[in-house]
C-alpha cells in the first residue's frame, strides 16, 4: 500500500533526523556552541563503529558501548581546553556565537583531516541488522527502526531528564538565562560543559547507528552538520520535542513527495517547508521569542 | 582627508593596480593567485556591506554567485557581454529583493540557517528544473573570455564595491544599518525605514556577488548546480569577513589575503594533511588575534575613532569636529 | 479647553491572545502639556506607549496626532510625524559614539540634517542634556544615568511634537532627580509635549499637569495629578481591593 | 624539494606585485617530472581515491621500480609533484596553472571525474599539454576533442553507455528472457540525466515499455520510496544510473524491500570492490557500468599488481583503462624519443598502443574500446556489452533472487 509505505518511511527517515540533530540542541540549545564540527564527530564515530566491526568483529551496538563514553569524555575535555577560553572572552552571545563558528570551523578541518589520514577519502559500509520486518506488506530494515527506536528514546528520555529533574533545570536555566541561572547558584560553566559533552556523546551514538545503513566517507560530515542546524532550527533552538518534530515532519515530507510527487524534488520540498516555517514562526516550531 | 585615510586610499589603489598589472607580467599561476583573492576581496567585501553593520550573518552568498554564473551558462552565448553581466547583476538584485522581504524580520541563528537553506532550496530548483525540463543537468560555458579579462573585470569589479563601501559610509544608508547593527528598535524610533534599508543593502550585497560569479563562471568551462551553489563558498566568504573583521570597510580584505595565502601555501606543500594544518592554524589565528585581523592592524596603526576608553578618557571634545 | 488636542486616543485596544493589556482606552493630550500616564504595575501604562510609538499595532481603536491616524502605522512614519520615545530599559546604539547617536535622531523625516549641521545640531542637544564633554565616547560605554540623558538627547533629535518618555526619572538619586526634573521642565518651556509613564510620585506632582490613571488595561482616572492620587478608585487600585 | 618549492610559492605571492619568475629548470632533464591533481578530500574523493589515484601511483612506482621511462638513450625516472583539488573546479583550475606555471611539470594527468577533467582543459590547451581523461563521460566529448586537440578521452559519450545497456535488454528479449517493462531511476546530475535521457530514447526504439522514470537529487541515500514504487509496479528490467554511495543503498534497500527484477542495474559503483565486500554472494547476477574480461592475462596480472602494490583490488571500468591511458601516454613519450609534449601528443594521436586493455588507437582523440555493460558473475565483473566483442560473455537471466 503506497500510503503505508510512505508513512513508514517518512517514520524511520524523520526519526533519523531527529536522531542526527539531538546532540545539537544540546550543544547549542544549552551550552551556546554553533559547532560547526559536529557532522564530523558523527563520521567520525561512524568509522569508529566500521573499524570495530570490521577490524575486530566487534557489533556496533557493543560499539556503542565503548564509542559513546569515549565521545563523552573527549567532548568534555574538547569544552574545558577549548571552548572555554572563548567563552570566557565573550562579552556577549552574539560574540560567543561568531567565536564559536570560528573555532568549530577549525576543529571540523582537524577532525576530517585525522579521518583522511587514517581511512582516506574512500567510501566505506558495512551491512548490520539489515534484516526486515515485515508490517503490512511494508518491509522496514531493522537497522532503521533501531535507530527510530533511538531517536524517540533519546528525545524523549532527555526531554523527561530536562524537565523532570533538578539537573535537568539546572541546564535549562542556562539555556534560558546564563546570567540568572549563575545568581541562583547554578555552576553555568560545568553546566554547559556536560551539555556540550552529552550532545557529544549523542552525536556519537547516533553516528554509529547511522553507520549500519549508510554508504559514508570523510568528506559527508558537511551534510550531516547542515541536515542538523535545519531540523534544531526549525523545532526551536534547545527544544528537544521540538526537534523530534521538526525531525519527523521533514522525514515525512520527503517521503510522501519521494512517493505522490516527484523524487527530484524531496530536498526541495524540505528545504521549501523549512523556509516556509521561519516564514511562519521566526523562532523555530517551539521557539520562544526572545527579548 | 586625513593622512590616515589618504594611506588607506594609497594602499587600496596600489594593490588593485598591481592585480590589474598581474596578467602583462605575471605567469598564468600569478593571475589564478590573483583571480582567486580578487574574488574573494570582492565577495567578502560586498557580503560584510550588508553583514558588517546590520549584525544579520548571511550564508546565502552562493546564491547569488550562483545566479550570476548560471545567468552566464544560459544565455552567456546569446547576448553581448555586458548585456549578460547587467543581466546577472539585476537577477541577483531581484532574488535577493524577494528574498529579503520575506527573511530580514529573522534574527540570529534563525537568519543565518534560514539563508543557508535559501541557497540550497535555490540549487535544488535548479537541479529540478534541468533534469526535467532542460534535458542535462550541466552546462558547459565556452567563452572567448581570456584570463587576463577575467582579472581585470574582477578589478574593475573590487573597485567598485569599495567605492560603494565608502559611500554607504558616509550615506544616510549606512547609518542606518550601523544603527540596525546595534539596536533595531532604537533606529525605527528615530524615524529610520530599517525594512527598506535592510532590503536596499542586501539586494546590493546580492548584485554584486551575482556579478563576480558571473565573472568567474567562463573560468570554469563547466558548471552544475552542485559547482555553482557550492555552500564551501559560503562559509569561506563569511569566515574571511568575520577573521578579517566585518565592521570596517578594508576588514573583510585583511581576512582573504592571509586566509587565500594560507589556503594556497597549505595545498602546495602538505596535500595530504591540508585538513588538519588548516584547522590548527585556522584555531590558532582565532585565539591569538581576537578582535580579528582588522582590530590587531588598529592596534598597531592607531584606530579611527576614539572609541576605546584609556583614548577618549577625560576628553575634551575636538574642536574640529563640530 | 479650545484648542485642538495634539494627541487624541479613542477606544484604544490591545489583546495578546487571551490576555487584554488595553481595553477601550481614551484620552487626549493638548499641546504644552506634560501628562502623566500612571497605574500599578502590569496596568498596561508600557503598552500604551507601544501602542502610540507604533512599536506594537491596536487590536483596536484610533490614535491621531493631530489630523494624522497614527494607530497601526510602522514605527518609523510615526517617529517622522513628530513622535519620539525613550525606552523603560534605557536603549542606546551601544557601537556608536554620543555625538553619533543624536545624528542618528537628526537624520530622518522632514527636516533631516546630515554632514556639518547635524554635528552642529548634536553638540547642541548633548549640551542640552548636560553631556557635551562626553561626545566621543561611544554609548556602551557611559553609566546608566549617562545613557538616560543620551537616550533624552537623541529622542529630541527626532524632533518629537510629542514626547514618550518611559519612567525616564527611575534610578535616579535625589540630586540628579531634582536636575532630571527641571530638565524636563525646561523642555516644556520650548514647547514640547510629553506624556510620561512614571512612578516617583515627587516628579509626577512637579512636573505634570494632568494624570490619566490606568488599572487592568482601563482608565480609571483622568485628572489633575492631586485630584487624581487621591481618587478612591485609583487608591484601591493601587493598595489592592481588599473589600472584594 | 621542499624548501625549492617554499622559495617559490614566496616568489607567487611577490609575483602579484612583480614579475613572477619561475626558477630556471635544468637542460638536461634527469627525471620526468609529472604532475597531478586529483580530488583526496570533497564529495569526489570516493571516485578518485577508487579509480584515479591508485593507478597513478601504480604506474609510477613500477616505472620507477623498472628505472624510469627510455627517452631517446636514456632511462629518466618519474619525479611526481601531487595536489589535492578538494573537488572544487576552481582549485583544480589553479592546482594544474601552479603544476605549469611553479613546478614546471614536462607533462600533467588528469584529475578526476567529468567537471573537473572539463575545468582544467582549457588550461592545458593553452599550455599544450596533452591531456588524457579517462573518468569524464559525456555527450560532450566529440565536441571537445574537436576544441582542444591535445584533450584525449577514454571515457565514451553517455549515449553509447545507454545504447549498450538497451542493447543487451533487446538481446535478451530477442531471447524470451525477459519481458519488455523498464523501470529507470537516475541521479539528477549531468551523467544521470545524460544517461537516462539516452537511454528513454534508446528504450522507446527498441520497443520497451517504460513503467517508471524517475530522476533523485544527487546524494540522496534515501531511495526506499523509489524502490516501494518501482516494486509495486513488478517490471522486468531495472535501471539506476547512480553514484558510488546511492548505487550502495539503492541495492540495499532493493534487497531489504525484495525488489527482485530480471535485470538489476546499477551504474557507478557497481564495479568497486566496495561493492562486492558489501554484498558478498548476493552480487551475483548485478549488471553495472564497465566490466573487464577476467580472463585475458594482462588484466589477471594487472589485478594482481595492483592488489600487492596497494593493498586493494581496483575498480572493474575506469581503473584499467586509467592504467592503459597510462600506459598510452609512456609508450607515446617513448616513441617520440623526447619530452617534447606537441611531439608526444601526436604520437597519441596517430599511434596504436599496446595497454593491458588491449590495442589501443584513438579515433579523433577519443578511445571507444570499453565496456559498456559488466555483470557480477561467480565474484567477477565480466563484460557483457559491447556484445559482440572478443571477452564478452552471455548476460546470466535472470538475477537470481536477493538472499
Amino acid at each position: 500500500m503506497p500510503i503505508l509505505d510512505a508513512l513508514l518511511n517518512g517514520l524511520t527517515l524523520g526519526g533519523m533526523y531527529a536522531l542526527v540533530a539531538v546532540g545539537l540542541t544540546l550543544q547549542y540549545g544549552v551550552a551556546r556552541i554553533m559547532n560547526l564540527a559536529y557532522g564530523e564527530c558523527l563520521i567520525a564515530a561512524a568509522f569508529a563503529a566500521y573499524w570495530l566491526f570490521s577490524g575486530l568483529g566487534l557489533s556496533p551496538l557493543l560499539g556503542l558501548g565503548l564509542v559513546v563514553p569515549l565521545a563523552f569524555a573527549l567532548h568534555w575535555l574538547l569544552y574545558r581546553l577549548l571552548l572555554v577560553p572563548l567563552v570566557r572572552r565573550a562579552k556577549s552571545r552574539a560574540a560567543l556565537e561568531v567565536d564559536s563558528i570560528l573555532a568549530t570551523f577549525g576543529l571540523l578541518f582537524i577532525v576530517e583531516g585525522i579521518v583522511l589520514v587514517l581511512f582516506g577519502g574512500n567510501y566505506y559500509n558495512y551491512a548490520y541488522l539489515a534484516g526486515v520486518l515485515d508490517i503490512g506488506g511494508t518491509p522496514l530494515a531493522y537497522n532503521r527502526l533501531l535507530a527510530l527506536g533511538f531517536a524517540l528514546v533519546l528525545g524523549l528520555g532527555l526531554y523527561l531528564l530536562l524537565t523532570r529533574t533538578r539537573g535537568g533545570t539546572a541546564l535549562r536555566a542556562v539555556a534560558v538565562d546564563p546570567v540568572a541561572a549563575q545568581l541562583v547558584a547554578i555552576d553555568v560553566r560545568a553546566a554547559a560543559a556536560l551539555a556540550f559533552a552529552l550532545g557529544g556523546a549523542l552525536v556519537a551514538a547516533s553516528g554509529v547507528l547511522v553507520s549500519m545503513f549508510l554508504t559514508f566517507n570523510a568528506a559527508m560530515g558537511v551534510v550531516f552538520t547542515m541536515k542538523a542546524l535545519i531540523v534544531v532550527i526549525m523545532g526551536g533552538v534547545g527544544n528537544l520535542a521540538g526537534c523530534l518534530v521538526a525531525g519527523l515532519l521533514l522525514g515525512f515530507a520527503e517521503s510522501f513527495v519521494a512517493t505522490y510527487l516527484d523524487p527530484g524534488l524531496t530536498i526541495a520540498v524540505n528545504f521549501a517547508l523549512f523556509l516556509f516555517i521561519l516564514i511562519v514562526r521566526p523562532n523555530g516550531l517551539f521557539g520562544r521569542a526572545s527579548a | 582627508m586625513t593622512l590616515r585615510q589618504l594611506l588607506l586610499l594609497t594602499a587600496g589603489v596600489g594593490l588593485l593596480a598591481a592585480a590589474a598589472l598581474t596578467p602583462l607580467i605575471g605567469s598564468g599561476y600569478a593571475m589564478s593567485m590573483a583571480i582567486n583573492l580578487l574574488m574573494f576581496t570582492a565577495l567578502a567585501t560586498a557580503w560584510a556591506l550588508f553583514s558588517g553593520p546590520t549584525g544579520y550573518i548571511s550564508l546565502a552568498t552562493v546564491a547569488f554567485f550562483g545566479i550570476g554564473a548560471y545567468t552566464v551558462a544560459v544565455v552567456g552565448e546569446a547576448l553581448p557581454w555586458g548585456l549578460v553581466l547587467a543581466l546577472a547583476a539585476g537577477l541577483g538584485f531581484l532574488v535577493a529583493l524577494v528574498v529579503g522581504l520575506s527573511t530580514l524580520r529573522l534574527r540570529g541563528v534563525y537568519f543565518v540557517i534560514f539563508t543557508f537553506g535559501l541557497a540550497e532550496l535555490i540549487r535544488q530548483l535548479v537541479t529540478w528544473y534541468e533534469a526535467n525540463h532542460a534535458g542535462s543537468v550541466g552546462r558547459f560555458v565556452f567563452l572567448d573570455i581570456s584570463q587576463a579579462q577575467i582579472v581585470w573585470q574582477l578589478t574593475a569589479v573590487t573597485a567598485v564595491v569599495f567605492l560603494l563601501g565608502a559611500l554607504l559610509q558616509r550615506s544616510r544608508l549606512g547609518l542606518t544599518l550601523r544603527m540596525i547593527g546595534d539596536d533595531e528598535t532604537v533606529a525605527l524610533h528615530c524615524g529610520a525605514n530599517t525594512t527598506a534599508a535592510k532590503l536596499l543593502a542586501f539586494s546590493l550585497s546580492a548584485a554584486l556577488m551575482a556579478l563576480v560569479g558571473a565573472i568567474v563562471a567562463p573560468r570554469w568551462t563547466y558548471l552544475d548546480p552542485t559547482i555553482a551553489f557550492n555552500p564551501v563558498v559560503s562559509f569561506q566568504v563569511l569566515i574571511m569577513a568575520l577573521l578579517g573583521g566585518a565592521g570596517r570597510l578594508y576588514g573583510p580584505l585583511l581576512g582573504v589575503i592571509p586566509l587565500v595565502l594560507l589556503f594556497e601555501y597549505l595545498s602546495a606543500h602538505f596535500p595530504n594533511h591540508f585538513s588538519i594544518l588548516l584547522g590548527v592554524t585556522f584555531l590558532a589565528i582565532v585565539y591569538l588575534v581576537p578582535n580579528g585581523v582588522a582590530g590587531l592592524a588598529e592596534r598597531y596603526l592607531g584606530r579611527p575613532r576614539p572609541s576605546q576608553p584609556a583614548a577618549a578618557a577625560p576628553a575634551q571634545p575636538k574642536e574640529g569636529t563640530s | 479647553m479650545t484648542r485642538a488636542p495634539i494627541l487624541t486616543v479613542d477606544g484604544l485596544s490591545k489583546r495578546f491572545g487571551g490576555l487584554v493589556a488595553v481595553d477601550g482606552l481614551s484620552f487626549s493630550v493638548y499641546p504644552g502639556e506634560i501628562v502623566g500616564l500612571l497605574g500599578p504595575n502590569g496596568s498596561g501604562k508600557t503598552t500604551t506607549m507601544h501602542l502610540i510609538s507604533g512599536a506594537l499595532k491596536p487590536s483596536a481603536g484610533s490614535i491621531r496626532l493631530g489630523g494624522d491616524e497614527i494607530a497601526g502605522q510602522p514605527p518609523y512614519r510615526i517617529a517622522r510625524l513628530g513622535i519620539a520615545r525613550t525606552f523603560q530599559l534605557v536603549r542606546v546604539l551601544g557601537s556608536m559614539t554620543c555625538l553619533e547617536n543624536v545624528q542618528a535622531g537628526l537624520a530622518f523625516g522632514p527636516g533631516a540634517l546630515a554632514g556639518k549641521a547635524a554635528a552642529q545640531r548634536a553638540h547642541a542637544l548633548l549640551e542640552r542634556v548636560g553631556m557635551h564633554p562626553l561626545a566621543d565616547r561611544p554609548a556602551g560605554e557611559l553609566t546608566y544615568l549617562d545613557q538616560t540623558r543620551l537616550e533624552l538627547a537623541r529622542a529630541l533629535a527626532v524632533r518629537p511634537r510629542l514626547l514618550l518618555l518611559d519612567e525616564w526619572l527611575a534610578g535616579l538619586n535625589p540630586s540628579e532627580l531634582v536636575e532630571g526634573i527641571a530638565l524636563l521642565r525646561a523642555l516644556r518651556e520650548d514647547g514640547i509635549t510629553m506624556v510620561l509613564v512614571e512612578h516617583v510620585m515627587d516628579a509626577i506632582r512637579s512636573l505634570c499637569d494632568r494624570c490619566v490613571v490606568m488599572n487592568a488595561g482601563r482608565k480609571i482616572a483622568d485628572a489633575q495629578p492631586e485630584a487624581a492620587l487621591s481618587d478612591p478608585e485609583v487608591v484601591r487600585a493601587y493598595l489592592g481591593d481588599d473589600d472584594a | 624539494m621542499k624548501l625549492r618549492r617554499c622559495s617559490k610559492i614566496l616568489a607567487v605571492t611577490a609575483a602579484l606585485a612583480i614579475a613572477g619568475l619561475g626558477a630556471a629548470h635544468a637542460q638536461q632533464p634527469s627525471s620526468i617530472r609529472i604532475g597531478y591533481a586529483v580530488s583526496k578530500t570533497g564529495p569526489y574523493a570516493g571516485g578518485a581515491t577508487t579509480t584515479t589515484l591508485p593507478n597513478y601511483q601504480l604506474w609510477v612506482k613500477e616505472i620507477n621500480d623498472a628505472g624510469g621511462i627510455k627517452v631517446g638513450d636514456r632511462r629518466l625516472p618519474i619525479e611526481v609533484v601531487e595536489y589535492d583539488d578538494r573537488s572544487s573546479s576552481e582549485e583544480a583550475v589553479r592546482a594544474i596553472e601552479r603544476l605549469i606555471n611553479q613546478d614546471k611539470v614536462d607533462f600533467v594527468l588528469a584529475p578526476w571525474g567529468t567537471a573537473l577533467n572539463l575545468a582544467v582543459g582549457p588550461v592545458l590547451d593553452r599550455a599544450g599539454y596533452p591531456h588524457l581523461a579517462v573518468t569524464s563521460v559525456s555527450d560532450m566529448i566529440t565536441q571537445l576533442s574537436k576544441r582542444w586537440k591535445n584533450a584525449f578521452f577514454f571515457g565514451d559519450t553517455s549515449a553509447n553507455y545507454a545504447r549498450g545497456v538497451v542493447s543487451v535488454l533487446d538481446q535478451l528479449r530477442k531471447d524470451g528472457k525477459i519481458g519488455d517493462t523498464v523501470a529507470m531511476v537516475s541521479v539528477a546530475d549531468q551523467f544521470g540525466i545524460e544517461l537516462s535521457k539516452a537511454a528513454q530514447a534508446a528504450l522507446d526504439k527498441a520497443g520497451f515499455k517504460l513503467v517508471y522514470n524517475q530522476n533523485y537529487p544527487i546524494g540522496t541515500q534515501d531511495l526506499q520510496s523509489l524502490v516501494n514504487e518501482m516494486r509495486r509496479r513488478n517490471p522486468d528490467v531495472v535501471l539506476a544510473f547512480s553514484y558510488p554511495p546511492d548505487t550502495i543503498a539503492f541495492t540495499d534497500q532493493a534487497k531489504a524491500l525484495g525488489l527482485n527484477p530480471k535485470v538489476f542495474y546499477t551504474a557507478v559503483g557497481t564495479a568497486f570492490p566496495l561493492y562486492k565486500q558489501r554484498f558478498g554472494d548476493n552480487i551475483e547476477g548485478v549488471m553495472g557500468t564497465g566490466g573487464i574480461n577476467p580472463n585475458s592475462p594482462a588484466i589477471k596480472d594487472y589485478m594482481e599488481r595492483h592488489q600487492k602494490a596497494l593493498g586493494k583490488e581496483p575498480d572493474r571500468w575506469l581503473s584499467p583503462v586509467t592504467y592503459a591511458s597510462l600506459q598510452v601516454l609512456q609508450q607515446a613519450i617513448e616513441r617520440a624519443g623526447t619530452l617534447d609534449r606537441q611531439a608526444v601528443a601526436k604520437e597519441i594521436r596517430s599511434g596504436t598502443f599496446d595497454t593491458i586493455v588491449g590495442q589501443i588507437s584513438l579515433q579523433d582523440q577519443v578511445y571507444s574500446g570499453g565496456w559498456m555493460v559488466g555483470q557480477w558473475q561467480n565474484g567477477e565483473f565480466q563484460a557483457i556489452a559491447p556484445l559482440n566483442r572478443d571477452g564478452a560473455r552471455p548476460a546470466l537471466v535472470p538475477k537470481p533472487a536477493w538472499k
